[in-house]
């Protein structure tokens, strides 16, 4: 990847919105540490790619028509066998919930549950332009609103200095008898969405949610990117 | 000097609009540039060959070569006035008018045809809606407020004239001086970063403060900051933090409000002291301006007063410092120098009949002590105690020992006449033993920007 | 008055230890009290016939009856002196003589025997280890501070006797007066508690300060506060709320430090409007003493300063009030009164031309919306404002409206002038937005401790 | 129960401290919700017991001599069959831990996961005497010091604003999609403690954790008492 390279066509976008699928395209051309995934298209391929990964495994629906995945009912998790009626199930409900909905296939995961969950993202702010954002996932953003803010580009020490400006931030430092996390890794990721923004200017918000980050490493579950 | 040059060190000065009708805020400023500015005043008016005294032209063309331009004409002739006055060769330019954006419409249109105007002749222009500039080394008061400022190492911006009317009568009584000052206005030309950029290069600016209500290109003034902050710290209250505020602001100059938490990032990013009161910035301007950064966070504490010592150890306790752990050898020497009653751990209470001796003493040895970064000397009247000695007993064991020490002399009148004195050596006096405390923080905040690791973004 | 009205308001003050030695603590306490005292002064001393030209007696049985005691002997003859006084008739004694259990050893003897004393014979003690104790009604100054009070409806008591002295100064030159003062001591018979019943209960005290960095008796204070609290403001800096400071309180004044935990629960329990520098502590107090407490917490601003608005704006968002949303009756009123330029809408922006009458105007459409339950009055200077004249505006609005209205005439010398004459109406003026606001804050906080339901515990 | 009687005889108190059945027996005394438990000395009891109770049930060995049960894996959760060889694990394991220790038991209780975690305790203070305190289970006590304090007695509003002053409050509101917690039944709780710590003066400290508060009610699942 070139220095400052465009990486997002903006006419991959419909509505606005990359589907997970491209999201986690986009994120792999800078390495990030997305938990591995395959775009099945049939209930064949969905049975294979689950034995790949070892279920159990996490299936959704992928279709630039439809945002609200779990709301669709297009979301399955902690499949462990028949990965090919739930592959059925899914399109159905997809179809169900948005009959003229394009239906990309199904991304199949593999499960992941070990970690603390963390939320990364950015916006775009009138004045200072792309603004990244970090803080730890459920009660801690969302009644909390525990979150660290940092104008793009970021600096690996402006990374750091967001996770260790967080009240939650003795979470990380394993306070629980726990161990701590791969906080450099987080910085990584950090890093990863700041340089997204700033090659893309077209990309009004970034979120990574969650985010799971354990002793040896972080890995981007679910990824969402809104074009302007 | 750096490129505004002209706007803060002209020679000459026309006041375009000058009258000398009574009330006139053209008049205003004439009268305040005749009284005091070291170089020439040029008035012009076409309806007048004389204005107070002085030789009035009927334009820019007819008059002498002018370094800087202040436009005080009403807001129908004020862009061909500016014409007039780019085309006789004048790059600064102060626009006192009001009536552009902030007023919608035709103002609007008004502030887009200046801001082409300045692009096409390349001017430097403050304002429009601006209070208008000083410089106190020429003695330059460009500006129509009722005051002008002492001289000093602070330069001084606002987005808000009244800020800077507010702010200056107090700063006098206070003997806080300062370098330039700068009225906003509506920030169509230049702006916050243009002139944290000047400031960092001149080297008679010891800190920049700023009242600010939004920021044109945040990108640009984090880069800026971040380049002159080592040397020249910047503090500033950015108001509009709250919702309620943010409201206010943007009806108050038609600043577009960003998020709040934007603000807070870049801001920080920036290496932006930030204050939050009118009191908090001038408390971290004082001690950024006169005294050098602790090396460590361990604070000491000398008082001959109980309470205010405790109270300064709270204050201690809130900060980012910490109560320095004193060595052996200080605890001996002091339990050497010290009556019995006296407390010779931190704080150093060196009881109610301390004379200028003991507390000469006491805080010798504190600062001699490898743990103690910086000291709060906290003190109450006491018939055994001159405050004027004990000023210049602070002053002589700071400088000996080259680590901040600030004040906290409390009481009235006692106080004023010791304030001056620790003024002259930089060393800020404080009425509250938390305010003295965070003048040391913000000393502290600002070494930990300074200390920050700036690698480069991954990418810029 | 309550039950310590021979120690406030005594006809008969005996300073036992009364001296001429020039410096002694002895004298200084006869002069403070010979020059102002209302009463008798009647020096004890063996060894002298006369002391500064007042008759002087060997010892108290000799004397005429005498209400209250000052103890300035040394330690080692100070309990024996005590006695004498108990014999002779005398209940209230102010112990200055330190050397007690803050020494350890023989002083904590010395406290213990004191103690026993005190209950044996019912006696009202204030210290040892005191600085004294002022009544300005009477002109008593039994201390041998520097300074005496002004006359005031605040009662001020205080752990540490530098506290006193430290504030006194400044009080005075910012006209801050009083009408009790006590210097506690170690506190080995009177105690906070005592004093919050005994003011509680005088009609003259309008509001009780404090500094304390422990309470003897937490239960007892929590209850004595709630009872007086309605009619009796009570604000304290209670110190040694860090840990630092709550070491140095202890080493201070040989308190032993509850953990402040406990302090906060059991001072919010009470109703105990907090402060945590001496500057909040004299500026919640200023309101508090003269101000009534706003009915709802919508707050209007009228400025003439856009910034300082937009700064009072913010204020306001960071404390427990808020900005009041005006009714449509306001706006018309105000749209109609003001020019164009102006902001109708809160903060009201009366722009930088607004004279007094514009002021008056916008103050009163302000004070009579229903949904207005304080203001603030924040001003810059200018040509065509007074600030005397603005000062009387105020009052008269004040006044008309039943409303509190606080002021930050921002401005050095201009704005003392008003603020004489405001002091006497109730209404502080504040040099900062954040601190006026505050002001009105602490009203707020008052008025929610009166308007808690005060259910009875389950059990007591 | 009469006003300010006393309720705990320091007699019964080993080691300073009363066991969990003790302490849940002083609380029944002033009508705190306790779950149901019952005091349990054979294994054909405790199976009784878990029938009784709809197992899954929680099981306990009382020891006035242990203090920290699950340090002695004395306790035992979701038991939903064989109590009575639960039962026997738990004895051995308590007499493996202290030979010496004397046994009263196993308390078994049905179990309860219901609800938002909440921490009720008491404390002595120098200077204010018995101190009540109050928090979320979890990181909010343990990690980020989330507690108000009240001194006791205290009046029910003295309670409510306690619950009102925790960081987490919002939680109890059911912010997350849940319904608010029953918070009258919590102020009852708080005002309980107080009591008991006013009747007794003998209390060092009283511990209530968890308590499980959920929307139509309040349960005592653990309780501790500690004597001076
Ligand atoms: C700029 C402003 C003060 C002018 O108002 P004014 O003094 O009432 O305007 P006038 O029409 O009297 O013009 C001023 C003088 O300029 C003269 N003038 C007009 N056109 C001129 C020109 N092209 N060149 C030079 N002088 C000119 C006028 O003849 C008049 O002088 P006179 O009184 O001797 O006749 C006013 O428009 C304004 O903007 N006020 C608000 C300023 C402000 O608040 N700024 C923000 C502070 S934070
Ligand atoms: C109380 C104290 C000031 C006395 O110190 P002092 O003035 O040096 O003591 P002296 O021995 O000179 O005694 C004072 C006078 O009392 C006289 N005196 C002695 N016994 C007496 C008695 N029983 N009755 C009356 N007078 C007596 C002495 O003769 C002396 O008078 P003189 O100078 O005319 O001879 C000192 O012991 C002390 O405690 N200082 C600290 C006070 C303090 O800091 N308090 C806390 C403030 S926050
Ligand atoms: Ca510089
Ligand atoms: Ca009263």
């Amino acid at each position: 990847l070139e220095e400052g390279e465009r990486t997002i066509d903006p006419a991959e976008a419909t509505n606005g919105t990359l589907t997970e699928y491209d999201a986690k395209k986009v994120l792999d051309q800078y390495d990030a540490p997305v938990t591995p995934y395959e775009l099945v298209e049939t209930p064949m391929e969905a049975k294979r790619a689950a034995v790949e990964f070892d279920a159990p495994v996490a299936m959704k629906a992928v279709s630039p028509d439809i945002v609200h995945k779990t709301e669709a009912d297009a979301v399955a998790l902690e499949v462990t066998e028949d990965a090919d009626d739930v592959f059925q199930d899914l399109v159905e409900n997809a179809r169900t919930y948005d009959p003229q909905a394009r239906i990309d296939g199904v991304l199949v995961s593999p499960m992941r549950t070990d970690g603390i969950e963390v939320i990364v993202g950015a916006t775009s702010d009138e004045q200072f332009g792309p603004v990244v954002m970090f803080g730890l996932g459920g009660v801690f953003v969302e009644v909390f609103e525990d979150v660290a803010f940092r104008a793009a580009p970021l600096s690996k020490s402006d990374a750091r200095s967001m996770i260790e400006e967080i009240d939650a931030q003795p979470l990380l430092n394993g306070t629980r008898g726990g161990s701590s996390v791969d906080q450099e890794a987080l910085v990584d990721v950090l890093c990863t969405v700041s340089d997204l923004v700033v090659d893309n200017p077209v990309v009004e918000e970034v979120d990574l949610n969650p985010v799971l980050a354990a002793e040896d490493g972080v890995e981007i579950l679910d990824a969402s990117i809104l074009l302007s | 000097m750096g490129r505004l040059s002209d706007l803060f060190a002209p020679e000459t000065v026309a006041v375009v609009g000058a009258t000398d009708r009574e009330g006139a805020v053209g008049r205003a400023i004439l009268e305040n540039l005749r009284d005091e500015f070291a170089g020439e005043v040029i008035p012009i008016n076409p309806n007048r060959d004389e204005v107070l005294g002085l030789e009035c032209y009927c334009d820019v063309q007819a008059a002498p070569p002018i370094d800087l331009a202040v436009v005080v004409v009403p807001p129908t002739v004020v862009i061909d006035a500016i014409e007039d006055i780019a085309e006789a060769g004048t790059d600064d330019v102060v626009v006192i008018t009001a009536g552009f954006s902030e007023t919608g419409g035709e103002g609007a249109e008004r502030e887009r045809r200046l801001r082409e105007l300045a692009a096409k002749h390349d001017l430097n222009v403050v304002g429009p809606n601006s209070l208008g500039v000083m410089s106190t080394p020429s003695s330059m008061n460009a500006t129509f407020g009722p005051e002008g400022a002492l001289e000093g190492s602070i330069s001084f911006m606002s987005q808000s004239g009244a800020f800077i009317t507010a702010v200056l009568d107090w700063a006098n009584e206070q003997g806080i001086g300062f370098q330039d000052v700068v009225s906003l206005g509506n920030k169509t030309v230049l702006d916050e970063t243009d002139f944290v950029r000047e400031w960092g290069n001149d080297p008679d600016t010891d800190v920049i403060i700023g009242y600010l209500e939004d920021i044109d290109d945040g990108q640009g003034f984090v880069r800026a900051v971040r380049e002159v902050t080592d040397d020249t710290p910047i503090v500033l209250v950015k108001s509009g933090r709250t919702d309620a505020g943010a409201q206010a602001a943007s009806s108050h100059t038609g600043a577009i409000a960003g998020s709040e938490r934007a603000y807070e990032a870049g801001l920080e990013q920036a290496g932006v002291v930030r204050a939050t009161s009118v009191q908090e910035l001038f408390d971290y301007a004082r001690a950024l301006s006169g005294l050098p950064e602790p090396e460590t966070d361990g604070v000491a504490v000398v008082t001959n007063a109980g309470g205010p010592g405790v109270l300064t150890t709270d204050a201690v306790g809130d900060s980012s410092l910490r109560m320095a752990g004193f060595t052996d050898e200080t605890i001996d020497a002091l339990a050497e120098a010290m009556p019995d009653e006296a407390n010779v751990y931190n704080p150093i209470d060196a009881i109610g009949d301390a004379d200028i001796e003991r507390f000469r003493e006491a805080l010798d040895i504190a600062l001699e002590d490898p743990n103690v970064g910086s000291a709060v000397v906290v003190s109450a009247p006491t018939a055994v105690l001159q405050y004027d000695k004990l000023a210049e007993v602070v002053i002589e064991k700071r400088e000996e020992h080259g680590k901040p020490v600030v004040t906290c002399m409390m009481g009235g009148d006692r106080a004023r006449a010791a304030e001056e004195v620790l003024r002259e050596f930089g060393i800020p006096n404080y009425f509250d033993p938390s305010r003295a405390v965070a003048g040391l923080d913000a000393l502290a905040r600002h070494r930990d920007i300074s200390d920050r690791p700036f690698d480069e973004p991954t990418e810029f």
